[in-house]
């Protein structure tokens, strides 16, 4: 049975990431007024690239087709770190967030090849803003890890999010909410949300991650949308298995709640996308220095404790 | 032991066979290049003999000269880096004999394989050297041969300009080093490493900082780098592999073993190596995104690499002293373990490099582009080696830094200042980390992908078998170091015994074993997804034919190899953030009409330290020498005035 | 007999005087035998008893030499120059004035350091020292090559009255080395300002400075 | 022997005055060359193996003047022996490089390359006489027990030399030879009075100025004297020996004389001059005086190290530079002299691999003249595709002399280091090593500019056949001076302690 639970969590985590994209769209069409896409759209949308002939640009190579193919391997490797409601999943050692972190790296790594690949001006244009805010949000994100590990004396992420228990949140309240803040932050920029980026456009003046994806087509597209949802699930559960420190002691009822808190992320990022409106490009890495400074605090706090 | 200065005779006498056979460059070639892979072969045996037992060896002959001795030691640190040497420059020497091929008839070849080979063995002398004038001896022999190698091309000017700042921080570096043994070797009659008393705490801080700033100037960190970003694009591309991938670990090597004479250690001394360990991987990564010529970024990124080792050693001893000696023992390892991977995977990145060169004609990143597909085999090498070079799993380059991490993180629960050592480090590590990235995909997206913007790039050829043969040999290593990381980790304790001490590689053992036996899972497992992912995309695809058209460039149905995204646009964001530091000398086009007519646009990265440091304080010595030049204004009375005025000033004072 | 020296060394002393204000090059000349001249008889005045026949015969040949061969050959070094007939200074005269006085001072004090062990002449040490830095006094601030060639025959002088006051009784091999130094003085440099004369046609020495390392005005960019 | 030694250059000076044939001179010039090296050869085995030692009494001079009885006026101890090797075998040199020099002037003068005029160069027979009478003299110096007779010889070589700087007869060799007579006069009229302090130091105690004499009443020399004579002997033979202040002659004469003048002023001159001082440094420490000239010898040691580093650094022609690096090595030595202890074995070491490294240097630069014929570092370009063997010895020589090793500078630098090191004159090391730094860039950046690059083939400029009998010989002390970096012979590092010895220093 235990050897099941990871397996099971990482089918959930298969199964039901694309859904998270669809509970945003819903939440953007609640607010505003309209009926909106099914909740489902991502799964249609998936089903139907799969089984479309892909149009491949002359300029490509090897490396264009390469990218998406191993940019989801090493989210697909990805989840095999993450932990499901503060348990492990079946790769847990100390440091596994390194290598998690390194395996988000890789991804955008080959993303970013591929879009240069095509020799098409947006394309780059895309991967350098990529590659641009890579550099602001990953020290912070690494600085939260690290005050996280801090807070549990812990050195794995299943390790970390279960020792974290509600005595935690009394104790290390400031910490934890700087932490989820900033990690909140990260979310955003990293899944092309409002206000880092506008996925529902391709205006160019606020391409960053679609514009990467202008001319992928079939599965490759296929590939980098499913990639995508992926990593919104990945970095949901990170704040998911933050926010929601108390363990039942249930499996079920443990995973339920977590992925109740998973949609309510979801939620969250739909109202965020509702309410604000996308920055000027010029002002994202201002967003991820905030997203830094958050982390930085926690860690000074942490360390003064 | 005794194969290892075999491995020495081999280089020395196939050196001085292709200088006598410089005339015909054919053979001076192949007496150049068997003579470095026979030494490698012969050399690389005892090397992993000794990682795999442990056992250290020592030759000692006398040497009839004062304070020398033949003393030859081969100790696991030793075979540490004997191992990388010889597997590089066997390979680099191989990778030659192609890549100078272009130049027969134009360049003494002879001369400059003898020198290489002279490079190699006076590296194989300087790790191996047991006394102090024998291993000054292999170290400037180092200097010396590798400045001729650097002189390659010396009719362009930068050339000469860089093998002078070269030899000069190499000559400066080297009076350094003679103190700092000097200060060592003051109580005792010969200097032989193993003779050296144990100096005070006074004369063991002034050791400690001459030998960093002495080796410092071989490893190039910031800010004693100056010469790196010069001198590696200037050498033939094997040798800048070799250099860059080798020779500036001397420096590193140079520090272990001093470090390890002046123990006990003070806290201010890890502090200071890792100060300066995290400027040097940033600065070193940033002002590798600045750089437009790929050789160049590349010798950027080896400050950052170096950076990285330092940093590790620095973070390491402020463990150590501590007396955190598993964090202490899983920095030193990741320290070792780096300069292994960086080997391999600037080794591999400078042959690609030198391919686009040779195959090019240029590596000048505005100037490339679309070389994938002129160059289908060199293209996917260079790329796994930049993955490598990231960091990125399965490549080697992640073994080293995740052990650096683990420690950090393991620094974290402990209290005080050594938990802020461990996060500046592993912050660091992560910045650069992202920042390399953005150079590496940079420098690999401009020249290889994309469009070819010019005539030169559009007309590339495909690198001669035997540079496909090294580069292939690297990658092939660089993933076997990446998945059988866990497999290391017994030599690499030995190393660490040797070089630092037994009891920090004792407690690293344990907690790096299991850890890194996951990541090379990890790997698997991805490799397996991988594979994975590609048949499904097969199945997916299945007998449907893909369409080919332009790129979609949103509706504009004509884009051109101008239009699209270059190397400095691609940096452009970053760049200017960083404007400040990196200080790039620019001019951007103003545009003032409503029809603006031709505009131009320029950058250029300049050398920040050297321009705003040592070519002022340069600059001023040599104005303050002129100002004095009065003295020697040719009067003859004022000359024999000089000798009256002291010899009564002698008098005056003396009697 | 040793109150007739200390008279000759005092005599010494004010012709190093004189020196240092003679402006007119033939009287330099004639002011540098005349000091010769008065050295040369030191040693056979300062010794007690009668003199060796040797150190008679010694005297003699530097008296002749200083007093009679030297001055005709610098005399006609001048004439052939065909330069100006003032000694052309560097500083003004007041200037040398004080320098030599300067000088003597330093070499009274220097000579309070240094007691001879004979003590036999009073003044020896410090009118040598004088008189060596007087002719340094000539050298470095008159501008002839000739001036120099009478500087050097001043030190000459200087080393000779202590030498030969000296060593009257063993002079060893001081005599021979004062000669061969004269020797130089006159034979070696006369020849070279021979040549200087030929080839740059006049002796000052101001022109003899191409060869130098002043870069002037390539430093403050 | 001693006498064989001197009379032999001396004799054949005095013939080749006479002999009218070019060929005839240059081959007594070659063979006197010879002899002289194999009777140094053979005293060196003589006196090593067998401990015969020669002297040689003034007993045949008739007894004119009373004089100390007993009293050896020639004799080699060590360190007379070590400077008479480096003379002999420098000479060696310098005749071969002499004669194939000589031919080439004989054919093609050639013409000045700033002022364009045809050299009139000095009759060779002159300039051969001078040059074997120069060897006469300086042998005498090197055999030299007694402090006058040193001190005469000493004044005999800038006689000699004299004529041999001003071989090219135009203005600037005129300017050069007369500062160097001027200059050195004076310099040697000091040690002359020097030299009478000397005397008078021992007068109460009988001590003479031979050179046992003195060693041997040393304790009873009259200190104030002692240290009198030493400040005027020291000012004196430093003139000579190109300390700075008392260097300025040194560039002009070097630079403008013919490259194997230079060589030898440079090789053999300096270390004759030197051999003064340490002469009677050794009878100051055996009066108990090391600390105060070691002191002295510190400070001007130092000095001419950084007068050295101003002035190389844009030097603008490169024969001035080699010998500004001359003047530096004399710091080097002095300054081992004065440190005094295990560093004397160093300057000993220094004394000799200087010598060689910088005639080879000299030499060298004697046929970059001849490929180039300029003497301004800015016109020499791309030296490697005109001459390169001349230029690959001119990097060679660069390496070695500024102590790269394997070379015996750089063992000489080191141990000298160690021993200031060790004496715990931080400071002083500090300013060593900082100055050495300076002096490496100033310069490694002239031997890369002129070596490397694109040669600019100057109007009617002839391709330029390299003369093996210019190259050999520096060749050869090259290889000289890379052997005694790596390989000390036993008799050799016997032969350097006993010198050191000899001065008071200790292994």
């Amino acid at each position: 049975m235990e050897i099941i639970k990871p397996l099971l969590q990482c089918l959930a985590a298969l199964l039901l990431s694309p859904l998270l994209a669809g509970v945003i769209n819903r939440v953007k069409a609640f607010f505003s007024g309209r009926r909106g896409q099914p909740l489902l759209q991502l799964y249609l949308e998936l089903y139907k690239l799969s089984r479309k002939t892909p149009v491949y640009s002359r300029t490509t190579t090897w490396v264009f087709k390469a990218g998406p193919v191993i940019g989801l391997s090493a989210l697909l490797a990805a989840l095999a770190v993450l932990p499901f409601a503060g348990r492990p999943s079946f790769l847990t050692f100390e440091g596994d967030f390194i290598f998690l972190l390194y395996l988000l790296g890789l991804a955008r790594f080959v993303t970013v090849l591929a879009a240069l690949d095509t020799g098409s001006a947006f394309e780059g244009m895309g991967a350098s803003r990529e590659m641009q805010f890579a550099v602001f949000a990953e020290p912070a994100f690494f600085l939260g890890l690290a005050a996280l590990a801090r807070v549990t004396g812990q050195g794995s992420l299943a390790g970390m999010f279960g020792a974290l228990t509600g005595e935690s949140w009394r104790t290390a309240a400031p910490v934890l909410a700087l932490l989820t803040a900033s990690f909140f932050i990260v979310l955003l920029a990293e899944n092309s949300r409002v206000p880092a980026d506008d996925p529902n456009t391709h205006l160019e003046l606020t391409m960053i991650h679609e514009a990467m994806a202008l001319d992928h087509s079939g599965p490759e597209l296929a590939y980098i949308l499913y990639g995508a949802a992926l990593k919104l699930w990945l970095f949901a559960s990170l704040i998911a298995c933050m926010v929601l420190p108390r363990h039942s002691g249930s499996w079920v009822l443990d995973s339920a709640l977590f992925g109740l808190a998973l949609l309510g992320m979801a939620a969250a990022v739909g109202v965020v996308e509702s309410i604000m409106a996308r920055l000027r490009l010029t002002k994202v890495p201002y967003l991820l220095i905030t997203a830094f400074a958050f982390s930085s605090l926690a860690l000074i706090f942490q360390l003064g404790r | 032991m005794l194969l290892v200065l075999l491995s020495i005779v081999i280089l020395i006498s196939s050196a001085s066979l292709a200088l006598c056979l410089g005339r015909n460059a054919s053979r001076a070639q192949d007496a150049g290049a068997y003579g470095a892979a026979a030494a490698s072969a012969a050399g690389l045996i005892p090397a992993l003999q000794v990682l795999l037992t442990g056992t250290a060896e020592t030759i000692s002959f006398p040497w009839p000269v004062p304070l020398g001795s033949f003393t030859f030691t081969l100790d696991p640190l030793s075979a540490f880096f004997l191992v990388p040497l010889y597997i590089l420059t066997g390979l680099s020497a191989v990778y030659g004999v192609d890549y100078l091929k272009n130049y027969a008839g134009r360049k003494p070849l002879g001369l400059a394989w003898a020198a290489f080979n002279i490079l190699t063995a006076a590296m194989v002398l300087v790790f191996t050297a047991g006394n102090a004038v024998l291993f000054m001896l292999g170290w400037e022999l180092m200097a010396a041969a590798s400045f001729l190698l650097v002189l390659f091309e010396h009719e362009k000017p930068q050339v000469r300009r860089a093998a002078f700042i070269y030899l000069t921080a190499g000559g400066a570096g080297a009076l350094m080093l003679l103190a700092a043994f000097s200060l060592l070797g003051a109580g005792s009659a010969a200097l032989d490493f193993s003779s050296f008393p144990s100096p005070s705490r006074g004369i063991a801080s002034a050791v400690f900082l001459l030998a960093l700033c002495g080796f410092g100037l071989k490893a190039g960190f910031i800010p004693l780098h100056v010469w790196l970003p010069e001198a590696h694009p200037a050498a033939p591309s094997q040798v800048s592999a070799v250099m860059s991938g080798i020779m500036i670990k001397t420096g590193i090597y140079g520090l272990i073993r001093v470090l390890g004479f002046i123990k006990p250690w003070e806290e201010w001394w890890g502090w200071t190596l890792l100060i300066i360990g995290a400027v040097s991987c940033l600065l070193g990564a940033l002002f590798a995104l600045a750089q437009h010529e790929l050789k160049r970024v590349l010798a950027y990124s080896s400050i950052e690499n170096i950076g990285i080792i330092l940093l590790a050693l620095g973070l390491g001893m402020a463990g150590a002293a501590c007396g955190a000696d598993a964090l202490a023992g899983l920095a030193f390892g990741g320290a070792l373990l780096h300069v292994l991977n960086h080997a391999l995977f600037k080794g591999l990145l400078f042959m690609g490099a030198g391919s686009v060169l040779h195959g090019a004609g240029t590596a000048e990143l505005e100037a490339l582009g679309g070389l994938a597909k002129r160059m289908p085999r060199t293209a996917p090498l260079f790329l796994a080696g930049s993955a490598a070079a990231c960091a990125l799993p399965p490549l080697n380059g992640f073994a080293g830094e995740f052990l650096v991490y683990l420690g950090a993180f393991r620094s974290l629960n402990s209290a005080g200042s050594t938990a802020i050592a461990g996060v500046v480090s592993g912050l660091a590590l992560a910045s650069a980390g992202a920042l390399a990235a953005a150079a590496f995909t940079r420098a690999g997206g401009a020249a290889f992908l994309g469009e070819p913007r010019t005539e030169r790039a559009a007309k590339a050829r495909e690198a001669g078998p035997l540079m496909l043969f090294s580069m292939r040999a690297l990658v092939l290593l660089c993933l076997l170091c990446g998945l059988a990381a866990p497999l290391l980790l017994a030599p690499l304790g030995r190393a660490v015994a040797s070089g630092f001490g037994l009891s920090f590689s004792a407690a690293a053992a344990g907690a790096a074993s299991v850890p890194l036996l996951y990541v090379s899972a990890g790997g698997l497992l991805l490799l397996a997804l991988i594979a994975l992912a590609a048949a499904r995309r097969s199945a997916f695809l299945g007998v449907k034919m893909p369409a080919a058209g332009p790129t979609w460039d949103c509706g504009y149905a004509a884009p051109s190899a101008r239009m699209q995204y270059g190397a400095s646009s691609f940096s452009q964001p970053l760049t200017d953030f960083f404007q400040p530091i990196l200080r790039k000398l620019g001019q951007y086009p103003v545009i003032s009409e409503y029809f603006p007519g031709r505009a131009s646009f320029s950058s250029e990265a300049q050398a920040v330290f050297f321009n705003a440091v040592y070519l002022p304080a340069a600059v001023r010595i040599r104005n303050l020498a002129f100002r004095f030049s009065w003295l020697q204004h040719g009067r003859l009375q004022l000359y024999i005035m000089y000798i009256v005025v002291t010899l009564l000033g002698l008098l005056l004072w003396k009697l | 007999m040793h109150t007739f020296a200390e008279l000759i060394i005092v005599f010494v002393i004010l012709l190093d005087l004189a020196l240092a204000v003679t402006g007119s090059l033939s009287s330099c000349i004639r002011l540098v035998a005349l000091q010769g001249v008065v050295a040369g008889l030191l040693p056979l005045l300062a010794g007690s008893g009668a003199p060796h026949a040797r150190a008679v015969v010694f005297a003699l040949v530097i008296v002749t030499l200083k007093g009679a061969v030297f001055p005709r050959l610098l005399m006609r070094a001048r004439d052939k120059s065909g330069a100006r007939r003032d000694v052309e200074p560097l500083i003004s005269y007041p200037a040398s004035i004080l320098l030599c006085l300067g000088a003597f001072i330093a070499s009274s004090w220097l000579g309070s350091r240094l007691p001879l062990p004979q003590a036999g002449v009073a003044w020896i040490v410090p009118a040598s020292l004088a008189t060596i830095f007087t002719g340094f006094l000539l050298i470095t601030t008159r501008s002839k090559a000739i001036t120099q060639v009478l500087g050097y025959l001043v030190i000459e002088n200087g080393i000779y009255i202590f030498g030969l006051a000296l060593f009257v009784e063993q002079p060893l091999m001081v005599e021979l080395a004062i000669l061969l130094d004269v020797f130089v003085a006159v034979f070696v440099m006369g020849i070279a300002i021979f040549h200087i004369s030929r080839e740059f046609d006049h002796i000052d020495t101001a022109e003899l400075s191409e060869l130098n390392d002043w870069r002037r005005g390539e430093y403050g960019k | 022997m001693i006498a064989a030694l001197m009379l032999l250059p001396l004799a054949a000076g005095i013939l080749a005055f006479i002999i009218r044939n070019d060929k005839a001179r240059r081959a007594l010039l070659l063979w006197t060359a010879k002899g002289h090296f194999l009777l140094t050869a053979l005293m060196v085995y003589l006196q090593a193996a067998y401990g015969i030692v020669f002297d040689l009494h003034a007993g045949f001079i008739p007894a004119l003047y009373p004089r100390v009885s007993g009293a050896v006026w020639f004799a080699y101890d060590a360190l007379g022996v070590l400077f008479l090797g480096i003379t002999s075998l420098l000479f060696l040199g310098a005749s071969h490089y002499a004669v194939t020099y000589l031919a080439a002037e004989k054919r093609d003068p050639g013409e000045d390359a700033d002022d364009g005029f045809i050299f009139n160069n000095a009759p060779e027979a002159v300039f051969t006489g001078c040059l074997l009478l120069f060897l006469a003299a300086m042998t005498a110096v090197t055999a030299s027990r007694h402090m006058g007779l040193l001190w005469a010889s000493v004044e005999a070589t800038t006689l000699l030399s004299a004529p041999l700087i001003y071989f090219h007869r135009h203005k600037r060799s005129l300017e050069a030879t007369w500062k160097y007579l001027l200059i050195c006069s004076v310099g040697i009229a000091l040690a002359l009075m020097g030299n009478l302090f000397l005397g008078a130091a021992g007068l109460k105690s009988g001590a003479g100025l031979d050179l046992a004499g003195l060693l041997s009443k040393a304790g009873a020399l009259d200190k104030p004297l002692l240290k009198a004579a030493f400040l005027f002997l020291f000012v004196g033979y430093g003139t000579k020996m190109g300390l700075s202040p008392f260097h300025t002659w040194l560039p002009d004469a070097h630079s403008e004389a013919p490259a194997v003048v230079s060589a030898l002023l440079s090789g053999a001159l300096l270390n004759c001059a030197f051999l003064g001082i340490l002469r009677v440094n050794s009878v100051c420490a055996s009066a108990g005086l090391a600390a105060f000239t070691g002191g002295i010898l510190i400070l001007f040691g130092l000095f001419s190290i950084l007068t050295a580093a101003l002035f190389m650094l844009g030097q603008r022609d490169y024969k001035r530079l080699l010998a500004y690096s001359s003047i530096e090595h004399m710091g080097i030595l002095a300054l081992g002299i004065g440190l005094g202890g295990g560093a004397v074995f160093g300057a000993m070491l220094g004394a000799l691999s200087h010598s060689l490294a910088k005639a080879g240097l000299f030499f060298t630069s004697g046929v970059v003249l001849a490929a180039e014929k300029t003497k301004r570092i800015a016109d020499v370009r791309g030296l490697w595709r005109r001459a390169p063997r001349t230029a690959a010895l001119w990097l060679a020589g660069f390496f070695l002399i500024t102590g790269t090793p394997p070379s015996g500078i750089f063992l000489a630098k080191f141990i000298i280091l160690r021993e200031a090191v060790a004496l715990k004159h931080y400071w002083l090391a500090g300013a060593y090593l900082g100055l050495l730094a300076i002096l490496f860039a100033g310069m490694a950046s002239v031997f890369i500019s002129m070596t490397f690059g694109e040669h600019e083939a100057k109007p009617g400029e002839k391709p330029f056949a390299e003369p093996s009998g210019m190259l050999g010989p520096a060749a050869a002390f090259f290889a000289c001076v890379i052997l005694a970096g790596v390989f000390i012979p036993g008799w050799l590092n016997d032969l350097l302690a006993a010198a050191a010895r000899d001065i008071g220093g200790k292994l």
